[in-house]
């Protein structure tokens, strides 16, 4: 694959168009889901079933004015929103959506979308500093210790994985899992791992990728009833809206690498369904897991920061940490 | 060590059936009624403001005693009568009710010994001028024959 | 039961009757008259439950409300509500505390205490029932009766500026 | 949890919750000194929506007060219209037939179940769960449906009169008020199961705030404050008025004294209520609605009168003084949020935020009923 600046041009425009596509309707899947599961219609009057919403949304908050409060730090306040934005669009640049549809590929992708990810906690932190006020402040140093605390376990499962497929390279990953649904990272029968810990991985990594992105049950940083609007307070206009699709985009990438790293990616989960393009199985599985995202976040209460840590070093980080070393044993007996 | 384990699964556990109580509403029909577009009828003691009930000649049935005056608790009414010659009763000329006071206790109804009052199944009411909302209700009787 | 004890605990607060009162009532109609629209002397009285809602019904002076107030706190009684009456025609404030139970021992007190009008004061019970702030703060700015000793004696319910005490009767908006 | 620090008084941040915040639902305030995420000192200001009722008590006559009592509350209005008439009736002596007081109950709790259901929605969501509001408010609609039916309002009901209630119910609203009870109940359990049972729950209620038998008694808390705290104290039950002698219910007592037995208090409450009304609605008496003989202008004779109901959020009661006028002399209103509220100060001492603003949650505030 031969890339010319054309190329890499189209590959970003690309990205950037599907991160804020997704980021926009997944806006209103989430508002529909939501309505459906509390027995609303939810928003439908804005063309067919409110397709129209995302984009009149947008609209609306383009027109609005971007109220800096007095005494905020200007800077860091204009900045924090695009940043909330910039890693995760990066980071589709690496993710492999089939063996074909893929902008960049590195051999080092998982650790190229983990040093992105780490610096979406930023944003948050530079928000929450430059607000001038003392719930966003409150919200960004529980940021701070959150995302601290979820990115150690979320590391750990990782390693898990990548030293199950020997390689950093997100499509050698996935290709390892190819067949049936069975040799999937996530069960541990035909995998090439046989570790019966498998499940438990998964689980650990979802609850940290939920951790990551903010959403609920983990939605401490926004927590709407406690710290009014947590974060992004003082943000209004199209720095409120950024945060949002930040938000979304994250929650994308997040499901992407569950994907990749458990659910065999675009491999199709029995082998005569492999006459369907990868790109489908590989959509369908992301758009399973933001599913499941959304109905997480309507079923739960929010969890207590003190339950959170308490959460993270008591039980995923042991737990991640068992499941390494027993990784590590399996792979040197077999 | 068991405690410990056994926290963990039954904590799972419940996360897991509350998601199943919400995967089970998803599939069950909306219950809202979109209201511009639907409108529910109001039942037969919904207490909108008062109106006047006329007589088979199309005139309110009020004699003008002043009962419901008196015992509205937000003095919310304002009415008036005059005698013309040769009647017996009084004859209505006025009846202001000025609903931006009106807390709709019913009280008016309740005291009017002559039937002349009953309350009305409106609720659509909006208006950005307090001068809407002080009905004439002898010129909303009069409207309604029209 | 808890009744009839605190009914002895607080008589222990007022001095036997004087023999005085038995004079009064022998005395003809017109005189009779002009003491029942006297204010009420201090003294315990036995109330009507069916009839007024509570048990008991001590009127006392202001320096004597604490003591009577302690012998309730040891009997437990929680506190309902302080509040106030204004009572223009003899030129007095009265202030009601009024204290029930929680267990089944069915037994609602009501103390009172009368003050002057002009210079409305009398001691705070926060001391003894911490949540008696909210309720004196209440009654101070309704009555602008000061309750001395209060920790924080600031309007609660009206603007933070009010120097106006609505409940009074001669109070015109 | 526990605030284990030791501070320098320049330490400390003050942090205005309300009047404007999502988890007071409504306006008011408290002014939290913090140190980082634990509080060290709170003052709640209240009296943003203060009306004056116990004033309008002064200028009205008593049968003008009616509808005010309801504008107390606007959750649970007719507990509190049920505490005026029994006080009204009992200082002027109104005998009351027996079908309104069935029908006063019977009312009164479901205005509670209404309530106690709006609460449990509002505090999971305070606590970040928004689905259970809906699936209340699901449930309470039936409730208000079936009240609409019979008061004609849907919140501020002016239902009960002197001596009886304004309008007779008819056999639609019995049987709807059948049909209501077993829905209910199936409800119920989906709450526990979707709430009660759930771990993150459980985990952020479990031990948290306690609230002392000592402070209740000094603060004169009732309610499920009161008996999440193991204290046995309803009104219904303590000090037996209108009908409630005939029913067969009983008082939820949890010992735990922490949020979640304030909440557990709370949710079998709901099931004790539809008891009630299940009893009422089989022992419903014939007869009429309003006393034969009632005076025309009511003037309870000189004196002072007490009456404490059980409210939907405790121990209600309301002082009259008569001077044997048409008018009330003195209207007292012991609101018992008020009392509930208060304790907020001392018992948030060195708790975290969140766990301070879930107890105020649990605390079942409604503003309006402790502005007055």
């Amino acid at each position: 694959m031969s890339l010319t600046l054309l190329n890499v041009i189209v590959a970003v425009v690309i990205a950037i168009g599907f991160a804020a596509l997704n980021a926009a309707y997944l806006v209103w899947a989430e508002r529909r889901g939501a309505a459906r599961i509390q027995r609303r219609p939810g928003p439908n009057i804005n063309g067919p079933w409110g397709l129209l919403q995302p984009p009149l949304d947008g609209i609306k908050l383009m027109a609005k004015q971007l109220i800096i409060p007095g005494g905020a730090d200007k800077i860091l306040f204009i900045v924090a929103p695009v940043l909330a934005m910039f890693p995760a669009i990066m980071s589709f640049v690496t993710i492999p959506f089939s063996e074909t549809i893929v902008a960049k590929n590195m051999n080092v992708g998982v650790l190229m979308i983990f040093a992105f990810a780490s610096t979406g906690s930023m944003a948050l932190v530079f928000a929450g500093w430059s607000s001038r006020n003392k719930y966003a402040m409150m919200s960004s140093v529980r940021a701070v210790s959150q995302a601290v605390a979820y990115e150690i376990p979320m590391l750990i499962t990782t390693i898990t994985v990548v030293m199950i497929a020997g390689s950093m390279d997100l499509m050698e990953i996935v290709r390892q899992q190819s067949g049936s649904f069975l040799h999937w990272n996530i069960f541990p029968l035909l995998g090439n791992s046989h570790n019966i810990l498998m499940p438990i991985s998964f689980l650990i990594f979802f609850t940290c990728t939920l951790a990551e992105t903010n959403r609920a049950p983990f939605d401490l940083g926004e927590a709407e009833s406690e710290l009014v609007a947590g974060f992004h307070t003082e943000y209004g206009s199209m720095g409120f809206g950024l945060f949002f699709m930040g938000e979304y985009a994250n929650i994308v990438i997040g499901s992407c690498l569950t994907t990749i790293l458990f659910l065999g990616g675009w491999n199709a989960p029995l082998p005569f369904l492999s006459f369907i393009p990868g790109v489908f199985w590989f959509l369908l599985k992301l758009y399973l897991l933001i599913a499941t995202f959304i109905w997480i976040r309507w079923t739960f209460p929010r969890t207590t920061i003190y339950g959170l840590l308490n959460l993270s070093w008591k039980i995923l980080i042991p737990l991640s940490l068992f499941n390494l070393l027993f990784t590590a044993g399996l792979l040197k007996v077999f | 060590m068991v405690t410990y384990f056994s926290e963990i699964y039954h904590g799972l556990i419940s996360l897991f059936i509350g998601m199943g109580i919400t995967f089970k509403e998803f599939f069950k029909p909306t219950v809202t009624v979109s209201y511009p577009y639907e409108t529910l009828t109001m039942c037969d003691r919904y207490r909108g403001h008062v109106e006047l009930i006329e007589n088979e000649e199309g005139k309110a049935n009020c004699v003008v005693c002043g009962l419901c005056q008196r015992a509205c608790p937000s003095a919310c009414i304002t009415l008036a009568g005059e005698k013309p010659e040769g009647e017996k009763k009084k004859v209505l000329t006025k009846y202001i009710l000025d609903f931006t006071r009106c807390s709709l206790c019913g009280s008016c109804v309740e005291s009017c010994n002559f039937n002349a009052l009953e309350f009305s199944k409106e609720y659509n009411l909006a208006s950005t001028r307090k001068e809407d909302f002080i009905f004439d209700l002898l010129k909303r009787l009069e409207d309604r024959n029209i | 039961m808890i009744c009839e004890q605190t009914k002895l605990a607080l008589q222990k607060l007022f001095p036997p009757p004087e023999p005085q009162e038995d004079i009064l009532e022998e005395t003809d109609e017109e005189q009779d008259k002009k003491v029942a629209k006297k204010p009420r002397p201090n003294g315990l009285v036995e109330r009507d439950y069916a009839v007024h809602g509570y048990h008991l019904d001590a009127q006392l002076d202001p320096n004597q409300l604490l003591e009577a107030v302690t012998i309730l706190d040891e009997a437990e009684f929680f506190i309902e509500s302080i509040t106030g009456v204004d009572w223009i025609k003899d030129d007095q404030l009265e202030v009601v505390y009024d204290f029930a139970r929680y267990d089944f021992d069915l037994c609602r007190v009501v103390i009172r205490t009368r003050v002057d009008r002009k210079e409305p004061a009398v001691p705070t019970i926060t001391k003894i029932y911490d949540g008696a702030n909210w309720h004196e703060r209440e009654t101070h700015e309704f009555f602008g009766i000061k309750f001395e000793g209060h920790p924080h004696l600031i309007p609660l319910l009206l603007p933070e500026d009010a120097d106006f005490h609505p409940l009074l009767k001669d109070f015109k908006a | 949890m526990n605030a284990p620090i030791e501070l320098q008084p320049d330490e400390t941040f003050i942090l205005n919750v309300g009047p404007q915040h999502p988890a007071t639902h409504g306006v008011l305030r408290v002014k939290m000194e913090m140190n980082g995420e634990y509080i060290v000192e709170a003052e709640t200001v209240i009296g943003y929506i203060h009306r004056m009722h116990e004033k309008m008590g002064e200028v009205k006559t008593y049968p003008q007060y009616l509808m005010n009592l309801s504008r107390m509350d606007y959750l649970g209005a007719l507990g509190y219209s049920h505490g005026h008439v029994l006080l009204v009736e009992k200082a002027s002596g109104i005998e009351v037939p027996e079908r309104a007081e069935y029908i006063r109950a019977i009312m009164v709790e479901l205005n509670r179940v209404s309530s106690h259901l709006f609460w449990f929605g509002a505090f999971v969501m305070d606590l970040g769960g928004f689905s259970p509001l809906m699936y209340a408010l699901q449930d309470r609609e039936h409730i208000l449906d079936m009240l609409e039916a019979v008061t004609g309002s849907r919140l501020t009901y002016c239902y009960f009169r002197f001596g009886g209630v304004y309008n007779d119910v008819d056999d639609e609203f019995i049987s709807s008020a059948r049909r209501f009870i077993p829905r209910m109940r199936k409800s119920l359990k989906k709450y526990h199961k979707l709430v009660t049972g759930n771990v993150i729950f459980r985990k952020r209620l479990e031990g948290i705030a306690p609230v002392s038998q000592e402070m209740c008694r000094k603060y004169g808390a009732s309610s499920a404050v009161a008996r999440g705290s193991g204290i046995n104290f309803d009104v219904r039950k303590n000090e037996p008025y209108s009908v409630y002698p005939e029913f067969d219910f009983d008082v939820p007592v949890f010992h735990e004294c922490d949020s979640l037995a304030r909440y557990n208090v709370r949710m079998e409450e709901i099931e004790q209520s539809l008891r009630i009304i299940e009893q009422g609605l089989d022992k419903l008496p014939d007869g009429p609605i309003m006393p034969k003989k009632k005076p025309k202008i009511i003037k309870p004779p000189a004196g002072d009168y007490y009456q404490a109901v059980e409210t939907a959020r405790g121990s209600f009661g309301i002082r009259l003084v008569s001077d044997g006028g048409k008018i009330p002399y003195r209207l007292k209103l012991r609101s018992p949020t008020y009392s509930n509220m208060h304790l907020f100060d001392e018992a948030c001492r060195g708790m975290m935020i969140m766990d301070a603003l879930a107890f105020m949650g649990s605390l079942d505030l409604v503003i309006p009923e402790i502005d007055r």
